[in-house]
């Protein structure tokens, strides 16, 4: 155990005691924002009030989060080794796994349909959604399955910007009348959001699938690591 | 001048090589802009002939507003200095326009000209003090534009120096500033009354007369003149020396509390640095064994006749309007002359092989003048003899002053013989680079008849004082002659290093040296000795630097999440504990 | 004392151990389970002191679904990163570390 | 109403064009810069005229008010961020565009990543909501870690990953404050907060998770570690924009924060560790920046030095008098929009330098003076901003920094700004003593293209520019400010 141990966790304890006193101490705030959201509930074009919160009344931080998934992407693009991929390689040999995908994968497809479906009057919506879409992406990889369209670098390309482009286009779009960025007219604001939610699900899980194919393919050994890495300039 | 023309000329006057340094920066420009350098002064020199002073110019979106103007002060300084600049530029056209670096010279020359220039029209501080910096500065590359080990060793003494005056300057000026009825936009025409009334007086005035001394060579602070004198090229030397350091000189008049209040004990501490530095730079510049070295010595000793007029002023305010005049014929006839001198050392060493007569008269007139025979100096010396005993409360002991500064000019003139001497063994010995004479010759017509300007500008020279005062001025330089001539068949010149004291200030190997030599050890197998101990001391110091850094960087790179735990820990429980 | 705070407690605990895995690992892929703990305790702390009585608030739950993303996101990119690091110098830490 | 455009455009443009330069082809993706600067321009010049004509406004996205939606705050500082982030990237990606053939790998990635930088960067100068400012932050940081692993050389990945530690521990911290903030007031809206603020154990301890979150990310001494590493060893228009533009993202936070809880919240003492900490930045980094020996690195830790003098400002404003904080605030937003263009400038020429010598190392650098006078020319002025010399921004901002610490009675700031300006001289004179040195090594040297000259030089006579007209952007970065316009 040595002093740098001791002292990170006589440290990580203090910082843990100051925060659970600061936990402790809050007055309750004098603001009631959760009044708020109810109140404009009717207008949000929405039921489910985490979703009016999350597409409607606070979209635009939405926006940016979309923008951050789409930077990771980018990243891994630009990092993805010059070798080709070989999909085989990620697969593991496991013919239970193929067959099981058969039966799994309509099943998956539908719980994300109901999860988008889902987001407007109850806890659900596109990130969740595309999750469970990317699920079905990773296990159709894992299952050594190849599937042409998701090789396909441009249409990949494509449904990776569908769901921002969208986004930014009907957040544009809405000003023409004159008003702010991202304001949904109200009778228009459910189809809006909807379609906004499922350019959403599809890029979402499209790029969750390529962050995991595109990480550089994995090397138990360090040194067979290294050699691999010395060959690739 | 009509309004919009003296507003325009006020502008131009550090426009034109401001603009010109700025045009530099297109490369395609750069050709042209050499042989044109040495006119950038002109503007300036005809501002301030023809220039009326109390016109002012409002620079609103400078800085924080700036101010240009006149004052009848300035306008003599103004008048030299762009005097010098052009002359010297004329006579340095193959430094501008030609020749190694050039280019790299010709940018350094329109700087540092628009600094000295900005900083005699500037009438707020901010400008001010922007200017001078710009000018010390921009300096520096042309001092060390012969980039040999002599330039490059001038150059750091006198970036050291240069910085540390900044400093102190700046130090100043912001006291000073704080004190004023608008902190961000002081006048300069409000400092010296906002200096006597500060609480931090002694404080401030000794930051400006230490920072500004820098330039002006006070003793201790001046080493850096002779160095960069001798390493300079020549007409940079020129204008360091006649122009630059009156940049100093006008530091302090414009922000020392002049006739305000009678401050006693730094009206006594000016005048006597004042003296020490008029006698012991005279004492070493003859020694000197390099023509412009001992023409260093002899501006530092001429300075310090100049701060004994400024300290008689701090002193007694009641002399004010003699010494102000006093002050400023001399800095004329100092500058015109310096500047002078400067450039004929190279005009002699080019110009002929066998130095013909008319030659030496010219490189004797701005000697003379300096002793105090030609009519300038003897304005000069006469009017401030004439300030100093003028009908004020002043202490007994001062109507020794004449002598002593008779005594003064007696080392004057022993500089001056030393001067003629050294460059007549110096004459014709070296292929120098051929340059414009016209420079030169401009430059010692200016010292003899610059004199008759005075009246033209409403400044009263005591000329009656000056005809009185031949008689008194004949005995130190016949003295001083007499003097050089016994040195010159008798005694042989004391090793004093350029730097003088600087030598000193490492004082271990010089003390080791001379313990050396004393058991008998010859001098290199010391100095072998000395440089191995510097070289293992410098090796351990960078042995342990580096040890020190690698450590340091790898705390903190190692820790950085624990630091960053420590950080939050101690701000978030102090700060609930002070809530 | 309220249910809640129970579980913005827990979420607190969850933050003080994350960093202190986060100092304490030099394996990046610990580290980078650190700071998910960290994360996971951020959240609970959002979410559990939104409960004061009043109401669900969802702009809490909202903020966090976005703070989850953006989490995904973060941990994909690192370990791209690593990975692409891992391949090159066959380290698991960062040189200077140990 | 057109005019409004020009406000979600700041950063829904930059949005748009990384995305559009992820579908085209990696040759046509430089080309994207001929559209989206002059828009951005046009849009960043609008937003400063309608400032100026109608003063500062509050933007409210969506039609929702502020703590239920989400605001922007289009005032005299965000306004003055953006016009900066607008000069510098847009100069950078010039640059970049002709610096990053020689890079044709990491090139096509660049593109994408630099607009959606710059839309982080627009996003949090405008934003007025503390949890949207958190995905602002890891818009930008994560942006930037992307643009240090561009190279892919096992040095460029470990300083991604220090960096992206950091990063992420920051913006963590800062979560956990802003979750506290909001339990606390039930608001997000920098607004509401300035209402409600109180002095508790709450709110102090959700400032000093921010403070510390943002702390991590500004690589304020000690916690800079990641920086060097990051900003000297990535490409060099990725160096510039990093250390011109990345870092003052969190410090504009802080400082917007800093003033929102204002001063009956903010205590002293956290305000003078900031002090502390900000003068052995300027000490450790000068010294460090003066012991390299690569030229990038000498300016990486140039900039832990400069952030050091941001950091003046919350001693110099918490508990002073109105005109010393007013000077304060003056003196350090022209010390980060110098510090801006001149490091800009300075990693801008120090490329080319290497570029044209060939060597990191700045021994090498000797003579070079002869041959690529103009890329020094550039270095020096950018060099002379750094020191404080007059006329430059930095000396403007140390003249204020100065002011307002005499007027407050702190006079031990003093000392920092002097020594520091000494330091920085120090090792700026380095680099300029060796290329004035004439010596044997290179008789010749590669002439980088001319656009790449130009573009340093632009931004290193910015950095002179704004020092000697500091009146006017001074007069507009205070409009909505607590400092008013007077």
């Amino acid at each position: 155990m040595s002093l740098r141990l001791v002292s990170a966790a006589l440290l990580c304890v203090a910082v843990t005691v100051a925060l659970a006193w600061a936990v402790l101490d809050r007055p309750l705030p004098e603001e009631n924002l959760p009044d708020r959201v109810a109140a404009a509930m009717p207008e949000s074009g929405v039921d489910h009030p985490v979703t009016a919160v999350l597409l409607n009344f606070r979209s635009y931080d939405t926006l940016l989060e979309i923008a951050v998934l789409l930077l990771a992407v980018v990243v891994a693009l630009a990092l993805r080794e010059a070798q080709p991929d070989q999909p085989e390689a990620m697969g593991l040999d496991n013919p239970l796994l193929r067959a099981v995908m058969a039966w799994l994968l309509p099943l998956i497809l539908i719980v994300a349909g109901f999860l988008l479906w889902a987001g407007s009057y109850q806890p659900g919506g596109a990130f969740q959604a595309g999750s469970v879409l990317a699920a079905a992406g990773v296990l159709l990889r894992l299952a050594g399955v190849t599937t042409a369209w998701l090789d396909n670098a441009t249409l990949m390309r494509a449904g990776l910007a569908l769901g921002l482009l969208t986004f930014l286009g009907v957040g544009l779009l809405v000003m023409i009348p004159g008003a702010p960025f991202l304001t949904y007219p109200l009778e228009y604001a459910g189809t809006l959001i909807l379609v906004i939610e499922l350019t959403l699900t599809l890029s979402i899980g499209l790029t969750l699938i390529s962050l995991f194919r595109l990480t550089p393919p994995y090397a138990d050994d360090p040194d067979e690591a290294r050699e691999q890495a010395g060959k690739t300039p | 001048m009509s309004g919009l023309l003296g507003a325009t000329a006020l502008l131009l006057a550090p426009g034109v090589p401001l603009a010109l340094g700025v045009l530099w920066g297109v490369p395609r420009l750069r050709r042209h802009i050499g042989p044109i350098a040495p006119w950038a002064a002109v503007p300036a020199l005809l501002l301030a002939l023809f220039g009326t002073p109390g016109e002012t110019v409002e620079l609103s979106w400078l800085l924080f507003g700036g101010y240009l103007g006149l004052t009848d002060t300035t306008r003599v300084f103004l008048f030299f200095t762009a005097l010098i600049w052009f002359a010297a530029g004329i006579h340095g056209r193959g430094h501008l326009a030609e020749g190694d670096h050039c280019e790299r010279f010709c940018v350094f020359w329109l700087f540092t000209l628009a600094g000295n220039i900005g900083l005699i029209v500037a009438l707020d501080v901010a400008l001010f003090y922007t200017s001078f910096a710009l000018m010390t500065f921009a300096a520096y590359g042309l001092i060390v534009h012969d980039q040999n080990e002599i330039a490059q060793r001038a150059g750091r003494v006198y970036l050291v120096l240069a910085v540390l005056g900044e400093a102190l300057i700046l130090m100043g000026l912001l006291l000073a500033a704080r004190a004023t009825a608008v902190p961000l936009l002081p006048m300069l025409a409000q400092l010296p009354q906002a200096i006597a009334g500060a609480p931090e007086r002694d404080l401030i005035i000794a930051s400006l007369w230490l920072g500004f001394g820098v330039k002006a060579g006070l003793p201790l602070l001046h080493f850096s003149l002779p160095l960069a004198y001798g390493a300079a090229p020549v007409p940079v030397a020129a204008a360091l020396a006649g122009a630059m350091i009156k940049a100093g000189l006008l530091g302090w008049l414009v922000t020392l509390p002049l006739g305000f209040v009678g401050l006693q004990h730094w009206g006594v501490i000016i005048m006597l640095t004042g003296l020490f530095a008029a006698f012991a730079a005279a004492l070493i510049g003859v020694n000197q064994k390099q023509p412009r070295i001992v023409l260093a010595y002899s501006s530092i000793s001429q300075m310090g006749l100049i701060s004994v007029g400024i300290g008689a002023w701090v002193y007694a305010p009641e002399l004010g309007p003699l010494l102000a005049v006093a002050i400023t014929v001399f800095a004329l006839h100092h500058s015109l002359a310096k500047a002078a001198l400067f450039l004929g050392t190279e005009v002699v060493r080019h110009r002929t092989r066998r130095p013909v007569l008319w030659l030496w008269i010219g490189l004797g007139i701005p000697a003379l003048a300096l002793a105090g025979l030609m009519p300038s100096g003897l304005v000069a010396k006469a009017s401030l003899k004439y300030g100093l005993l003028a009908d004020a409360p002043v202490p007994e002991v001062w109507s020794y002053l004449p002598l002593l500064l008779g005594l003064a000019a007696i080392g004057t003139t022993a500089l001056m013989a030393r001067h003629l001497w050294l460059l007549r063994l110096e004459a014709g010995r070296d292929e120098a680079q051929p340059t414009a004479w016209h420079g030169w010759a401009l430059i010692t017509a200016a010292t003899v008849l610059s004199i008759l300007l005075l009246p033209l500008w409403g400044i009263e020279v005591p000329w009656m004082a000056a005809v009185g005062g031949l008689a008194d001025a004949l005995w130190p330089v016949a003295a001083g002659l007499v003097l050089a001539a016994l040195a010159w068949r008798w005694l042989r010149p004391l090793p004093i290093p350029p730097a003088d004291v600087l030598v000193l200030l490492t004082p271990l190997p010089g003390l080791a040296l001379r313990a050396g030599q004393a058991l008998g050890v010859t001098g290199p197998a010391v100095r072998r000795v000395l440089r191995n101990l510097e070289a293992k001391a410098l090796e351990r110091y960078r042995r342990a630097d580096h040890r020190l850094g690698r450590f340091t960087e790898q705390l903190w790179r190692r820790d950085a999440s624990l630091l960053f735990a420590l950080l939050l820990a101690v701000v978030a429980l102090v700060s609930i504990r002070i809530a | 004392m309220s249910g809640a705070l129970v579980f913005a407690w827990s979420g607190v605990l969850l933050f003080g151990l994350g960093l202190f895995g986060f100092i304490a690992h030099r394996h990046l892929l610990r580290r980078l389970l650190a700071f998910n703990i960290m994360g996971s305790g951020s959240f609970l702390v959002l979410v559990g002191l939104a409960q004061d009585g009043r109401g669900v608030d969802p702009v809490p739950h909202a903020m966090v679904i976005t703070g989850i993303v953006v989490a995904v996101a973060s941990t994909a990119l690192a370990l791209v990163v690593f990975r692409r690091w891992y391949r090159a110098s066959g380290r698991t830490d960062l040189p200077e570390d140990t | 109403m057109i005019g409004l455009w020009s406000v979600p455009l700041l950063f829904a443009l930059p949005l748009a064009l990384g995305i559009l330069s992820l579908l085209v082809t990696p040759a046509w993706r430089p080309r994207l810069i001929f559209v989206g600067l002059p828009l951005l321009t046009l849009a960043s010049v609008d937003v400063l005229a309608r400032l100026v004509l109608e003063g500062p406004r509050i933007y409210e996205l969506g039609g929702w008010e502020a703590p239920l939606g989400i605001n922007l705050v289009v005032d005299g500082l965000a306004v003055g961020m953006i016009l900066m982030t607008t000069l510098v990237a847009s100069l950078c990606a010039l640059y970049a565009r002709v610096y990053l053939r020689d890079y044709p790998a990491s090139s096509s990635f660049f593109w994408p990543l630099l607009w959606l930088l710059w839309a982080g960067m627009n996003g949090i100068w405008l934003a007025e909501d503390i949890f949207n400012l958190y995905v602002g932050l890891e818009v930008m940081g994560l942006a930037a870690v992307g643009m240090v692993a561009l190279r892919a050389t096992p040095q460029a990945l470990a300083a991604a990953m220090r960096y992206l530690l950091a990063a992420l521990l920051g913006s963590l911290a800062y979560l956990l404050g802003v979750a506290l903030l909001y339990a606390t007031y039930g608001t997000l809206s920098m607004a509401g907060l300035q209402e409600a603020a109180a002095p508790n154990a709450t709110t102090h301890v959700a400032l000093a998770l921010i403070i510390l979150g943002l702390l991590l990310k500004t690589a304020l001494f000690p916690l800079h570690a990641w920086l060097p590493p990051a900003h000297g060893g990535a490409l060099t228009p990725v160096s510039a924009l990093l250390s011109a533009l990345v870092i003052k993202g969190s410090f504009y936070i802080l400082m917007r924060i800093w003033l929102v809880l204002g001063p009956e919240v903010t205590p002293i003492f956290t305000a003078q560790l900031l002090g502390v900490l900000g003068a052995g930045a300027v000490f450790y980094g000068g010294w460090m920046a003066w012991r390299q020996h690569h030229l990038k690195q000498l300016v990486a830790y140039s900039t832990v030095a400069q952030i050091g003098y941001l950091f003046l400002f919350f001693p110099l404003v918490t508990g002073t008098g109105p005109e010393a904080a007013r000077l304060a605030w003056d003196g350090t937003l022209m010390m980060l929009v110098a510090h801006a263009l001149a490091k800009a400038a300075l990693f801008l020429s120090a490329g080319n330098l290497i570029l044209a010598v060939g060597s990191t190392q700045i021994s090498h650098l000797v003579g070079i003076s002869r041959f690529r006078p103009m890329s020094l020319f550039s270095f020096g002025l950018a060099g002379v901003s750094l020191m404080g010399l007059p006329p430059s921004g930095g000396f403007t901002g140390k003249w204020l920094l100065l002011h307002s610490a005499i007027l407050s009675d702190q006079w031990w700031w003093l000392i920092v700004l002097f020594l520091g300006g000494l330091l920085s001289a120090a090792y700026i004179f380095k680099v300029f003593r060796m290329s004035f040195r004439e010596g044997p090594q290179i008789d010749r040297s590669i002439t980088p293209p001319l656009t790449l000259d130009v573009t340093a030089l632009i931004l290193a006579s910015a950095s002179i520019l704004i020092g000697l007209t500091a009146h006017l952007p001074l007069f507009w970065l205070r409009l909505g400010s607590a400092f008013g316009a007077g």
